[in-house]
């Protein structure tokens, strides 16, 4: 048990640090001032979330491993986030999709893990859902607003709902380890998220003006099993970079 | 004629508040030059925080712990921040953002010539940290007690994030002097690229610098360019020794006669050909300015005529 | 009535060459069926040795050795000549590289199934060229055969260069099972991912293969899939035993009786599921080369431009 | 003189490696099948010289490196590359003109260092000047083509002159190691090189109707130096990802 909840928090730690990532390679080229800003926020609240899951991850491991050691040192094969966040940046459509894609996953899945009985994940979950809150009201804001806006910003995100949507799926998909921690009740039942999370997307795709995408036969998985798309090497390669080049020091 | 001695008495009036240190507030008269000089002086500073963001913004991906990697986005972000209430600052005085902007991308208006030179490696987050925010603090500190309102508070707040900012950098700096002679080579490294740009931080010569007179009348401007690089040098000089580095100026000694350090010219060939467009990431800077407004531009389109729709809706159901 | 006839009789006389071995050229009479049979598979075959570019292309910035880059970029270099050719091959039986490309490009031709797995690491270097090359050829060796001639002709050169290539594949392996127990773990995990996979090169079971009977009767064929399918699996199990690696599948044992390895079911869903666009890198090998081929148009239009200012100068000049 | 030596042939090796790896991000990518190839032949071709270059460099420091030490375990500012050739690859005319001025000075350099008193590097320079020759046809061709060919063509042609002219003067502008040698006689006077040079420069910007373009005022050096653009260590990150990532190994 200890081992799988290590695994998923590894996963939930892997997960937010690589869309932090993604989104701290928009800052300074953000389209304007005031959202150059609001990603950059975003991903440092993401970035707040890794270390905590990879403090705790470390400890549930108890081998003496840090949260640069789980974040620096695994290769891109050991990495357990879904395929979503690994996806590039695209055009700021794309992104929104993306974040939209997984602030509505992210919120609703803290909302509930903040009443797992297993305190420290509840701790993290309770501290974060606050700011995925946030990050969800900006993600569908935004959604509404690229549908709902100019002809070419309703081209651009139906592009980026066309290019994305089939990632979503994998979220809430269980692996074996999220299916053996929910039947333990220690991580919340998917498919009992889907209902707030289904309402929440038509509430948003609506008001966007947009129907909704089906891409169920070409709903895309892998990641949270370490099979990953070509775009998370050389992620890693840059976000690693130091910590190969230099081991074992301090900064 | 009367016009004139009117004009006269309110420039003579507007002296008098500024020398009784009393602060300027938008709504007050002011000459046009001291509006002029003041848009041109916070829009510069304004676009120096944005395109600042870039060379530290280098190295968010690349931070080698997650911690380094939060303080510094954190950093980057508010240098975010400086530029938006600088830029709010400057729209006090009747300049508009796009405009603002427009300067900016054409070149005509200038951002600190500091940020045209590259960050190459992690000892140059120290270095930036540490000798460019520190001589930025040197430079803006008299600044919260200039004589419009508007700047003067917002540069309190940038003030107390600075100075922060710079305790982060000199940090940095240290973890890396205290650690693996790789580590202290490549703050040595970078020390040695950053030294004489961030001396040029202060401007010109005074005896080249025209306009200084006037703005210290008018109190935009409290210390001369020489006084402040001469602050820097002293205060510096002693933090690198603590550090264990040297500074890449032989003539960097302390004058027992002057009670302070002496230090070498600063090639102003350089400086100047820097300002003019010639560093080697002026091009870069801009490009990568005038492309996110460019590859921006739809998405405020956006925005703005999803605003305009919703306002229609809300209309009509009113 | 006697048309028909006629037609009938050449029908016979072309499959009697074909099975008098004799190889058909561009200028012979062939049946539509087989012209377009032929032009769909070489074709087929081209877009795999060009979307094949792009897994191995993924690692050449990142070889871990120059020896390795080198080697690496050149054999990814000869995938470009092969798919040359290979279209060259497929114009002679009147089909336009134009339109063969706008088949890739809106997704009504196919490629190799295979490439739409991704490179993840070092090793699947390795694997690339030890399993799926390996594969290829034992598809492609029979082709050397085959009744068209230019198409032959193409194979023998392809299938030359690709064992060439299989060899450089199986000394990445060698040398990372020979390694660091990392390199083994690297080594091992790649296998596991391709090894299912290349067993699906061999494309569907012969019983769900309708195509199979056509193709061999005129010699475009010369095994079924599933005779090639063992043949690869006979050959490649103990090359993992030589290697010290387990391949993923516990019924993969010897079968005295036989005298063959017995193996397990190969996941057809995940076969059929991938060839109709829901591999894992399907969209972005796709979107890769219409990128390409979207973005390069501007360059073939100067080229054909600058060619005919040119031809018109040199017409004025004669 | 060895150390000096040793330091010139360094950067005749990082400047090879460079912009061979920028050549390489091609791979697959080309705007047409024969172009690609092309490419990748020059690509391939630079990365034999460098590796000749590297051994004979870690043969005249005499310190046991071997080619990949220096290739994979030194850090951006220990490049000695001039500035032009770690610059983005950017559309196909942005490739191209990079490559026709660094191919100009290239084959100008190996065609005078072939006759050098030091028999290595002449060595070196002989096998290298043929194909540097080909990359050099191969560079004029498509400058020639761009310049004189469509509308579209020539637009993005003179963007790319713009923003690369800047960085050509560098690559004649002698170091004070490469002053010494050009005083020891070692390596060849580049103020002999220059008409030459010049003088193809003008025959195929003449061909490609294009007015010589004139950056003197801006021009750029540093890479020569070490002080490189912010572009190189991305570019580094990604090529010694592995080496770092896993020390001291045979591949």
């Amino acid at each position: 048990m200890r081992q799988q909840l290590f695994e998923f928090v590894l996963q939930l730690a892997d997960t937010s640090l690589v869309l932090g990532h993604r989104l701290s390679e928009w800052c300074g080229h953000g389209p304007v001032l005031e959202q150059d800003l609001a990603m950059a926020n975003i991903a440092l609240d993401l970035l707040g979330e890794t270390r905590s899951l990879y403090q705790y991850a470390a400890v549930l491991e108890g081998q003496g491993r840090t949260e640069d050691d789980l974040a620096y040192l695994r290769p891109a094969t050991a990495y357990r986030n879904p395929l979503l966040v690994e996806q590039p940046n695209g055009d700021f459509a794309h992104t929104v999709v993306r974040q939209f894609l997984f602030d509505n996953y992210h919120y609703h899945l803290l909302l509930a893990l903040k009443d797992s009985p297993d305190a420290p994940l509840a701790g993290i979950a309770e501290k974060s859902v606050k700011e995925a809150a946030y990050h969800l009201k900006w993600s569908s804001e935004w959604l509404i607003r690229l549908g709902d806006g100019t002809a070419e910003s309703r081209q651009r995100l139906d592009k980026a709902l066309a290019t994305l949507w089939r990632y979503a799926a994998e979220l809430t998909t269980p692996t074996a380890t999220e299916a053996a921690l929910q039947d333990l009740g220690l991580v919340p039942d998917y498919g009992a998220l889907a209902p707030a999370m289904q309402a929440h997307a038509a509430h948003v795709l609506a008001e966007a003006t947009v129907p909704t995408p089906q891409f169920a036969p070409f709903a895309q998985r892998g990641g949270k099993g370490g099979q990953h798309s070509e775009h998370l090497g050389y992620l890693l390669a840059e976000l690693q970079y130091m910590q190969r080049a230099y081991p074992g020091l301090t900064w | 004629m009367e016009t004139l001695e009117k004009d006269l008495s309110r420039d003579d009036q507007f002296q008098a508040r500024i020398d009784a240190d009393v602060r300027i507030e938008p709504k007050d008269w002011m000459p046009d030059a001291y509006r002029k000089t003041l848009i041109r002086q916070i829009s510069q500073h304004a676009h120096s925080e944005i395109v600042g963001m870039l060379p530290e913004g280098n190295w968010i991906t690349r931070a080698p712990s997650l911690k380094r990697k939060a303080i510094l986005l954190a950093k980057v972000q508010d240098e975010a921040g400086h530029g938006l209430y600088l830029y709010s600052a400057a729209e006090t005085l009747g300049a508009s953002r796009d405009q603002m902007l427009a300067d900016l991308h054409s070149g005509k208006a200038k951002y600190s010539s500091i940020f045209n030179y590259p960050t190459l490696s992690w000892a140059d987050m120290g270095c930036v940290g540490w000798l460019v925010d520190g001589a930025a603090i040197l430079n803006q500190v008299p600044l919260c007690r200039t004589s419009y309102g508007p700047y003067a508070r917002a540069m309190v707040r940038v003030c107390k994030e600075e100075s922060f900012h710079q305790r982060q950098g000199f940090e940095i700096m240290q973890t890396l002097c205290a650690g693996a002679p790789v580590q202290k080579e490549m703050a040595q490294e970078a020390l040695n690229r950053w030294w004489w740009p961030t001396l040029m931080m202060f401007g010109p010569k005074d005896s080249e610098s025209p306009n200084t007179e006037q703005s210290m009348k008018w109190r935009i401007k409290r210390f001369t360019n020489d006084e402040l690089r001469q602050k820097f040098v002293d205060m510096m000089v002693p933090q690198a020794e603590f550090l264990g580095l040297t500074v890449p100026d032989e003539k960097a000694q302390w004058n027992e006669a002057r009670q302070a350090y002496d230090f070498g010219e600063v090639d102003w060939n350089e400086f100047w050909s820097v300002v003019k467009g010639n560093g080697l990431c002026n091009h870069d800077r801009l490009q990568a300015r005038v492309q996110a407004h460019e590859e921006g531009a739809w998405v405020l389109e956006a925005a703005l005529a999803h605003a305009a729709k919703r306002a229609a809706r809300e209309a009509v159901a009113a």
